[in-house]
Order: C-alpha cells, then structure tokens, then sequence
C-alpha cells in the first residue's frame, strides 16, 4: 500500500496528506500519520466549524476562562468561580449505551478538573427515537441485565439505548459522587439510528486555582497518572468523525470501557496535586489520547514534547508504539511539573493507588517527538499538528425550504381547530375535550415526569442540591458557607432548528435563559453542544450556520459569553439524519438562595400570571407531533428585545420576592405548563381564559412565563411589568384541587397520574 | 468529643458527613485514611457512603479488608465509642461481619434517589434517643445495593432484641426484609443505616432530620454527654 | 422430552478492559492468593430447560444467549448442558 | 510449578429469593424460550492461578473463595480447576 492510500484510511484528505508531506519536506511514517489522522480529524481539530464558532460572543465581565481550554470558567462572588462545559459521546453510545455514556460522563469530569475545579454537577441531555408501546406483562419489571435487549425494530433499539445509556450514567456518575441535577429527555424518530447523549459538568474553584493545559519551561517534566494504557478506543476520535453506517462496523474501535472508581480516585489525588506550586499545567486524555493531549499542551506553552513510549505503563505488554500513543483508554491524565518536584506529584497518586510515571519532558525545539529507548521514532512541528491542518473547502447552501419544495411537510398558520368545553362538543379534534388532549400531552414521554431517569442518578451528594431534578425549570446548588447559589440547566429543541434553524438556535439560549429566571437565578454564561448531521452536506452546514447565527444573536442581545462548547457532526446514517440539534447550557448566579423562586402553586388564593408574549402560533409543539404527526408548522421569530425586558423584570420580581412560584412555558404550551405548576402541592387552579384556541392552549411560543403572586401584592406585580413595558395577563387563580377551565375540571391526581406513568419502563 | 469520617478509595460522602460533625455541631472531627488503626482517640467513627472499591464484586467486600476495618473488633470489644455505617459504610460492615445479614441488590435491579419515610422503631439507643418511638421521619437514600436480608433466626434476634432502629413506611423502595432500614449490634454500639442522615441535616434539604441523629450521639445516650 | 441444567457463563471480552476484575485480582493478591493473573469477573446464569434433545437445548439457548444474556458488542459467552435424570 | 485456570462460580443460596434471576426467567419466557424453570443469577471469577498441584491450587481457591469472593450470608459458590499447559 503506499503511504497515500495508507493516509487516506486513516480518514486523512489527499489536500490534507499533501499538506503533510510538503511542511514535513518528507512522507510521514506511519506513527506520525496516526498522529495526524487523530489531531486533524473532526472531534479534535473542528475543521469544518471553526469559522462559524467565531460568530458566537465570547467576552463578558465575568469571563475568566473563554473557550479553548478544557472549560470555561466564569467569577461568581467572593473568588468563588464556576467551570462548565458540555461533551457529546453520541457514537459511542449508539455502539454501547452503556459504556459508551458512562464514558461520556468520565471524559467531561475529566475536563472540569483539567481546570482545577472539584466537579459539583453534571447535567444530561438525552435524545433517543421514539419509543414503541410497553408490552403490558413487561411493565414496572425494571431492568434484568445491563443493557437489557428485548426484541427487534426501531422502537425496540430505542428502549435499549435509552435504558443502557441511563444505566452508564447512572452508573459512573453515581460512583465519582457527582450528583447528576438536570437536564433533557426527548424522544423523536429523528434520533433512532444516532442517539444523542450530551453530559454537561459544573465545577466549583477560587480564582487562585485555575489551571490551564498548558506545558512550559524547557527540562520540565511530562507525567502521565490515573489508569494504565490499553487498547482501547483506538481511532474513537476518528470514528466520530464519520457517519454511522453499517459498513463502519468493522472499523469501530474497541469499546471503551470506563472505571468510575479509578477515576473517583484520580479526582480526589488530583485535587490534591493542584496545590502543590510546581504544577505547571494539567490536561486530561480525551479522544486522540496521547497523540494529542501533550501536543495540545506544547502549543500553548509555545514549547516542544519529547516522550519516551516505554516509560508508559501498559495493560498489555505487546502494544506497540503506534497502538500506544492512539489508545483512548479511560481515566489518566497528563501533567506538566517543574523539574524536580516530580517525587511528590508520584507520591500523591501511589497514595491513591493510581499509576503516575514520568513519561517525557518540555524542550526548547517546537516538535512533538515520539522517543522508543532513545530512538526517535516519530518527529512533527507542533505548529503542523495543532492547528495546522488546512480548513475543508465547504460552503452552506441554504435549505430548499427557503424557496423551493420544502424537506417537511409544512403548516401554514394554525389548525383552525377550537377545544371545546365539557364533552368536547366545540368541536375537538375526535370530540375530545381540552382536558382529554392535556392528559395525553402529559403522558408523552417527552413531556412526561422523568422520574424513571433521574431517580437512577444520585442526585443528592455532595450535599449542595437545593433544587435537584424534576422540581424546577434549573436546578441549585449551594456554595457551603456562602449565601449565593448556583443555578444550572441544559436542553435543546431538535425539532425546533429542523423547522428554522435560526429560530431554533435563539430559542435554545432562551429557553435557557427562561429555566434559570424561573428559579429567580441571573443567567451569566453558556456552553453548547451541537450536534448535526454530516457537515459537508451544504444542507447541513447551511443549518449549522444559521443555527449558530441564531445563537449568537440571542446571546449578544443578553449578553452572554459562550466560554465552552462542543461540535458533534456526522450524527447520520444511511436513510436518516437527527435533526440539528443545537443544547445550551446554561449558569445562573442566585445573589441569595433564600431569594429563590419554586415552581408550583403554594397555596390557594395566589393569582396565576401569564408575563410576556400573550398569543402565537401553534407551529413546532409537541402537540401537532402528538395529535397530528406533524412536526413543521411555522415558527415566530423570538422578539430579543422582548427577551431583554423580561430577563430585566423576573430578575426584580424576584429580588423584591414578589413571586410565590414561577415556570417557563415551554414544550407543551401553556396548559402544561400550568399542570406543571399543579404537582408540587396538588393544588389545582380555577382558569379564566377566554381563548381556547389550540394555538393559545398548546402553542408553544417563546418568551412567556407563568407566575403566581398573592392578591396583595397583586398590584405592586402589575406596577413593576407596567413600568417595564412588558405585556401580561391574569389567567386565574390558585383553588381546589382540579384545572378548571370554560365549565369543565380534571383532578390533579388524574393529571399527574397521566404525567408520572409516560416513562414506565 | 472527638470523631472520626473514615475515607476509602471510592468514598464519596466522607466530605458531607465530615461537614455536618465538624461545621453544622461543631465535633472535633478527623477524615481518616483507610490505612490508619489507631482508633483509640474517637468515640465516633463514621464509615461514609459511597464507592469504596467502586463497590466492585459486591458493595464493601473489598473494604471490609481495610486496615481501619480489620481494627474495629477491637474496638467495639472494649467498649470504646460508637460505630456507624452510613450507606457503603452499612455494606462494609455486614461485609466484615460486623452486623448481621447482608446487603443485596435492590429488587428493582436498579439505583435508587429519593427522600423516604421512615418508622422510629427503637428510640433507646445513642443514635435514636432524640426522636420519639414511632415517629416518621425523612431521609434521602441513595444505594443499589440496599436490599436487606438475613436468614430467619437472624431476623428474630434481631426483633426480640430491638434491634431494628429504623423501617421504611408506606413505601419499601427496595425490598429490605421487614422493611428494615437500620439495624444495631448486640452490645448496642455499632450501628448501620441505608438512609443518609447527613443529607437531611440542615432545613434547607427538608425536616432536617438527620441532624437529631448525629446530636443524638453527640449528647450520648439518655442525655449524658460523651467526653 | 428431557431435562438439562444450563449454564451460561458470560464474561468481558478479552480485549476489554475490566475495571471489576481488576479490583479482585488487586484484593485477592493483597489477602495473598499470589500467582494469579488475567482475572475477569462475569456471570453466571443457570436454569432449567426440558427439550427433546441436547441439540435442540444448546441451539434454543444459545439464541438467547446471544440476544440477551451477553451483550455480543462486549462480551462472549459459553454454554454448559448437563441431562438430568 | 504447574498452571490453572480457575473458575469460581458464585450463585444465590437456593432459600433465598433471586430476583434478578426472576426477572431474567421472565425475560426469556416472552423472548420464546419456554419450558425453562429455576433461574439464578450468579457471578463468575476467572483467573490463572500457578501452583505446585491442583490439590494446593484448590485449597488456597477455597479459602478466599470462602472469605471474599462469596459471602456466607447470601451465596453458595464452586470451584472448577483446569491445568494449563
Ligand atoms: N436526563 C435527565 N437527567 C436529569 N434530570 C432530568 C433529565 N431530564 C429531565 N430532568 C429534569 O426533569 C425536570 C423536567 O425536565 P424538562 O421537562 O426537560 O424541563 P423543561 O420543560 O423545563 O425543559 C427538570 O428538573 C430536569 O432537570
Ligand atoms: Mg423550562
């Protein structure tokens, strides 16, 4: 084979390989086309993304830590900062639930601490194929072995990756003592071939502790701690950065399989390293391993890596040095420390019984050498390795639905159909009334309780949680000893962006923005995920372009920093590709935790208010996929002034403790929203609405909330939303213990039996 | 008082439960590494919850080999303080023989978070005293393996001698025998719980139960303070 | 028709890493079992089967051997009939 | 010094109730496998053990068969040796 055809299967591009050899003036070796082919491929290089990544602010006055590093990281108060960033481990998943998201979740820990943070929260965001009916005799069994796999078709894998996948994080998270404290779970067609699974981790740190993954100072030396090196994962990096097609079976990397307890142990002598002066620079080994890690680390010192491969403990003596250096095998890191300190850095981890080897050192000469007892065995300028690799030639084109014939079916407007009162005699879709479609809302599983998911995930230790999953919009942690908190969320609308990319990318930060207001929290920072198809589809790139710009727009006009994110592409197979899908995550400072908003009713008498957008369309919810297995319709652009009105007026109502609950409307529309607000106490609500329009009851419009204020402070309410210019409306009052509306009632137990048996499993 | 939160490998609420001695009641309190057998100084020691060994071949087999466990016989033989085993630490210390019958795999084969309640079922030991028989109380569990069984002579013991402290009400979440939830030694000093009382301490998580717990102990038994 | 007790014996991959393994081999050198290496832990699953014939028990299991005892992504596994009386 | 492969299979006591092994049974009945009764779910331990006779290489299997690798309290266990050429 020559060395071209041998570059171009390890995913190297001819323009690429040229490249090489013209900058080399030589054919590289094959251990340095290894090299290339992981710090040049997708999931490491972002290629194909970079100049549309560049559209996202980045800079705010609470940025410490902007994008580059392993997480960014924002000041809180006090010295006190937040690291947040998210990691995708769609692939994976997709070949191995269950290892393949317990890996995911390793992996994102691992770049939390890469930043000299204790890991305080992890978040995920969970996209799966529509699930198929329950057989009656399997339900409430639980789980048999790990992954369970009943059965054939779609519905079918999607039952087991979804099960797997919670089992992985449930089990890794679980075990590392981070609490998993939000995020998503959504379930459409789109995600049957490439299921997505974004874990999204919170760390705590003060100012003084940051660290980069940076190596300088020429003699200074390489380390390498945690697990011993096998042959896992070989080529994962690349592997992400093709399509799942079947063919890529063969090809598929050997599964990674995570060890949460070794990586509970690396955490804490870590922990312990990171306040030892001599440590220069730290980075965890992610995808690309070995080849990329340290030359990462070279890059940003300006500074060279020489390595010596037989220093590297291994799980198999005869690995060879091309294996070595691509392994991807879970739980180590690398540490650069002054020369001479190396004694205790070894110490600190044998201590915790982890391996920790002094693997190379810093040079003066800006290569990454490979050394193999004293022979160079493989050389390459950094400069070439990071950052080096030539931009594809892409260009978007814009989707056929800007003009030309639509990919979706589309809805022009609304249905035109009204939801009747009692009996449904207004003519409700099959004569159903309100109550009857509410019901069914409530028990799809993507709008369902995620009971199921989020009781399998410890989300209580640490002791911090004030508001854990299930209970709000965001959850909050606390820091001990201060009176501030954190608010965290994470989520995405696929369907939203399939429909207006750009539409759905502004959304994904608002309804963001939204989860944290509703807990009274000041949004202040994000990190995104997005996860496309393949980007040299001009369609794709088309959408991902869009999708950032709605992004951008939405976060400039709130001004906030993306400090972190991740691209996921080639999310497709042979016949289906997921919809992009763009998840945000978002931090929210909370001045006080006493100051904190809940969701549900609190007591009987308060006056229910709806602030903001007061009617839309019907376009996108969840109720046409539901009751029309459609999901197009027409979105309306978000209104970002709007956007800024509201995030100023939650923010004072809350600080003035005007609000005895509040709630986004979001997927569902309002009248899930309310039933929502109804669980916590059982409390339900008399509704005065006069429109009973599908689009008023289930549209799912941006920009609202549902609050409740008790009636004296009613008018001090109206005062402030009329000062701001923001539209409202009262809607009802807080009674009885059924949602009553135009002459008909449904219990709250009713509904929330509805809602809490759409996830049995 | 002094008091010491033992840390495993795999540990992961030695911190929570160290924060609740040491900052909420004020306990002079040490997290001690597992190595340590020097045990003559407390007259508390905590096995935390967690992961000790990431709990691998069953929770707490491989910890109960630890030095400090392998020095706890000696130590409740003489009477010198008080032992509990919270979670893992619970596991740990059936695993070391230490407390009768065995922790299993919940019957839902699954993990399990939620806040449960739970029956006071003996309130004349250093750890219930503050609450009142037959009390209900709140606190967060969080285990996989959490299923209590032993063998039917056990389980009589262990009922005629009241050593059945606490059981789960209305709810059994993961199909303990008796809906036991925590159980005490014969001479009355080593305890083991599933539920996690430092997680209930403060109101800001709920009842705040699991603080009367630890002062409990912290007053000694029937009100009389330990040194 | 005759009875057989099956066995099916699944474990990791070789390939595979096996964190679970790992650790016990750790533990049982440490309470002195030395000599010992490659340790991998797996399952165990046992039961009763009546079929006609030992052939037609070993195909039936191993079907389900492969679509639900073992994950054939990470692990492999045997079977083990025995006739009873 | 002779080799073994050692398998140590650790299962429920047969008293006690084994609801993985329910669970499973019950997975397999509607996944076709009928006629099948009794299941147990277990775990096996597989190592290589060098030793100067089976008879040694069972024993000291024994004893940290019986302190560690199975608890008294819930499990029954049995050893399988096999030498190694
Ligand atoms: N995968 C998950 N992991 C943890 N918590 C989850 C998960 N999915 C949903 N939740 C929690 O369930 C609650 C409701 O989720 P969701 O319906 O997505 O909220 P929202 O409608 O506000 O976006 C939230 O508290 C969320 O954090
Ligand atoms: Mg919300």
């Amino acid at each position: 084979m020559s060395r071209l055809e041998l570059a171009l299967q390890h995913g190297l591009s001819q323009r690429e390989y040229e490249t090489i050899c013209a900058s080399l003036q030589r054919e590289p070796n094959e251990l340095e086309l290894g090299l290339f082919s992981l710090n040049w491929s997708e999931h490491c290089s972002y290629k194909s993304s970079k100049r549309f990544l560049k559209l996202l602010p980045t800079a705010g006055k609470r940025v410490l830590q902007g994008p580059g590093e392993n997480a960014g990281v924002l000041e809180l108060e006090n010295d006190w900062c937040v690291a947040f960033k998210v990691e995708s481990h769609n692939h994976p998943s997709a070949v191995e639930p269950f290892n393949g998201a317990a890996t995911g979740v390793g992996g994102i820990i691992r770049d939390i601490l890469s930043m000299g943070a204790r890991p305080i929260a992890l978040l995920d965001s969970l996209r799966f194929g529509d699930l198929t009916p329950q057989p009656p005799s399997r339900r409430g069994k639980g789980e048999c072995l790990t992954p369970p796999r009943f059965g054939e078709g779609p519905g079918e894998r999607s039952r087991q990756l979804f099960t797997g996948v919670v089992a992985g994080i449930s089990h890794y998270g679980n075990c590392v003592g981070v609490p998993t404290v939000g995020g998503d779970v959504s379930f459409d067609d789109a995600y049957t071939d490439n299921c997505l699974v974004n874990v999204m981790c919170v760390g705590l740190l003060k100012r003084s502790q940051l660290k980069r993954a940076i190596a300088h100072g020429v003699g200074n030396k390489i380390l390498l701690v945690g697990a011993r090196t096998g042959r896992d994962g070989i080529h994962g990096a690349t592997f992400a950065s093709e399509d799942l097609v079947g063919e890529t079976e063969a090809k598929r990397p050997n599964v990674q399989v995570g060890d949460p307890f070794t990586a509970k142990s690396l955490i804490e002598a870590t922990l312990e390293v990171c306040q030892f002066p001599e440590l220069i620079g730290l980075q965890d080994l992610g995808a690309g391993g070995l080849s990329t890690a340290p030359a990462e680390m070279a890059a940003r010192g300006n500074v060279g890596i020489a390595i010596d491969i037989e220093e590297i403990p291994l799980r198999d003596p005869t690995m060879t040095p091309y294996e070595i250096l691509l392994s991807e095998s879970q739980e180590r890191m690398v540490l650069c420390v002054k020369a001479g300190s190396e004694q205790k850095f070894l110490q600190i981890y044998r201590k915790w019984g982890l391996e920790a080897t002094v693997i190379g050192e810093v040079i003066a000469e800006r290569v990454y050498r490979i050394r193999h007892e004293s022979r160079t065995i493989a050389e390459v300028p950094i400069s070439l390795l990071v950052g080096g690799v030539p931009e594809p030639d892409l260009s978007p084109i814009p989707s056929p639905k800007e003009g030309g014939e639509s990919p979706l079916p589309l809805r022009e407007g609304g249905t035109g159909v009204r939801w009747g009162g009692a009996g449904g005699e207004v003519g409700g879709k099959n004569g159903r009334s309100w109550r009857e479609a509410l019901k069914q809302l409530l028990h799809s599983p993507t709008i369902g309780s995620k009971r199921w998911v989020y009781e399998q995930y410890d989300h209580t230790v640490q002791t911090n949680t004030v508001i854990g999953p299930g209970a709000h919009d965001a959850a909050l942690l606390r820091v001990k000893g201060e009176r501030f908190g954190i608010a965290v969320t994470m989520g995405g609308n696929g369907r939203y962006c399939q429909i207006d990319p750009y539409e759905g990318g502004a959304r994904a930060v608002c309804e963001a923005v939204h989860n944290l207001l509703s807990v009274g929290a000041e949004p202040i920072g994000i990190t995104d995920c997005l996860n496309f198809a393949n980007p040299t589809d001009p369609e794709v790139l088309w959408s991902f372009e869009q999708t950032i710009r709605g992004m951008a727009d939405a976060a400039r006009a709130l001004e906030l920093p993306f400090v972190s994110g991740n691209v996921s592409f080639y999310n497709q197979s042979e016949t289906r590709k997921i919809y992009p899908t763009p998840i945000v995550g978002m931090v929210g400072l909370l001045k006080d935790i006493e100051l904190r908003v809940p969701m549900g009713f609190q007591g009987e008498g308060d006056l229910i208010y709806l602030i903001g957008k007061l009617s839309g369309k019907v376009g996108g919810s969840e109720y046409l996929k539901v009751f029309y297995g459609d999901i197009g319709g027409e979105l309306e652009r978000t209104d970002l002034e709007l956007e800024r009105q509201l995030v100023t007026v939650m923010l004072a109502l809350a600080e003035r403790r005007l609000l005895h609950s509040a709630h986004d409307v979001s997927e569902g529309g309002l009248l899930v929203a309310l039933a929502e607000k109804s669980f916590a106490r059982g409390l339900g609500a008399r509704l005065e609405l006069d429109d009973l329009s599908e689009e008023y009851l289930f549209g799912e419009w941006p920009s609202r909330f549902v609050v409740t204020v008790a009636p004296e402070r009613e008018d001090a309410l109206k005062e402030l939303l009329d000062e701001a210019g923001v539209p409202y409306q009262r809607v009802g009052i807080v009674a009885g213990d059924a949602l009553e509306l135009g002459g008909d009632g449904v219990s709250v137990t009713e509904l929330r039996r509805a809602y809490e048996t759409a996830l049995e499993l | 008082m002094r008091a010491a939160v033992v840390v495993f490998p795999g540990s992961n609420c030695d911190h929570d439960t160290y924060y609740v001695l040491k900052d909420l009641l004020g306990i002079e309190t040490d997290l001690l590494w597992y190595r340590e057998t020097n045990l003559e100084r407390y007259d508390l020691i905590v096995l935390p919850g967690g992961f000790s060994y990431g709990d691998y071949l069953r929770a707490g087999a491989i910890a109960r080999f630890a030095p400090v466990v392998q020095a706890l016989p000696e130590y409740i033989e003489r009477g010198r303080g008080i032992v509990l085993g919270i979670c893992n630490g619970f596991q740990i210390l059936t695993e070391a023989g230490l407390l009768p019958g065995a922790l299993t795999k919940n019957i839902s084969q699954r993990f399990i978070c939620k806040t449960v309640k739970l029956r006071v079922e003996n309130n004349a030991t250093p750890l219930t005293h503050l609450f009142r028989y037959g009390e209900i109380i709140e606190l967060p569990i969080a285990h996989g393996e959490g299923r209590y069984i032993a063998p039917r002579e056990t389980l009589e013991r262990l009922k005629r001698n009241r050593q059945i402290l606490l059981t789960y009400y209305e709810e059994n979440p993961n199909g303990s025998v008796e809906n036991i939830a925590a159980i005490t030694d014969e001479t009355g000093t080593v305890f083991g719980m599933m539920p996690h009382p430092e997680r209930n301490s403060e109101r800001l998580f709920g009842t705040g139960d699991g603080l009367r717990l630890f002062q409990g102990v912290m007053q000694g038994p029937a009100g009389t303070p330990l040194p | 028709m005759k009875e057989f007790l099956v066995r099916v014996l699944v474990e990791p991959k070789p390939e595979l890493l096996d964190p679970q393994g790992q650790a016990v081999e750790r533990a049982m050198i440490e309470l002195g079992l030395k000599n010992i290496s490659g340790t991998r832990v797996g399952k165990l699953i046992k039961f009763r089967l009546k079929a006609i014939s030992a052939q037609q028990a070993r195909e039936r299991v191993s079907e389900i051997a492969q679509k639900f005892l073992a994950n054939p992504v990470i692990e492999k596994y045997s079977i083990e009939l025995e006739e009873l009386e």
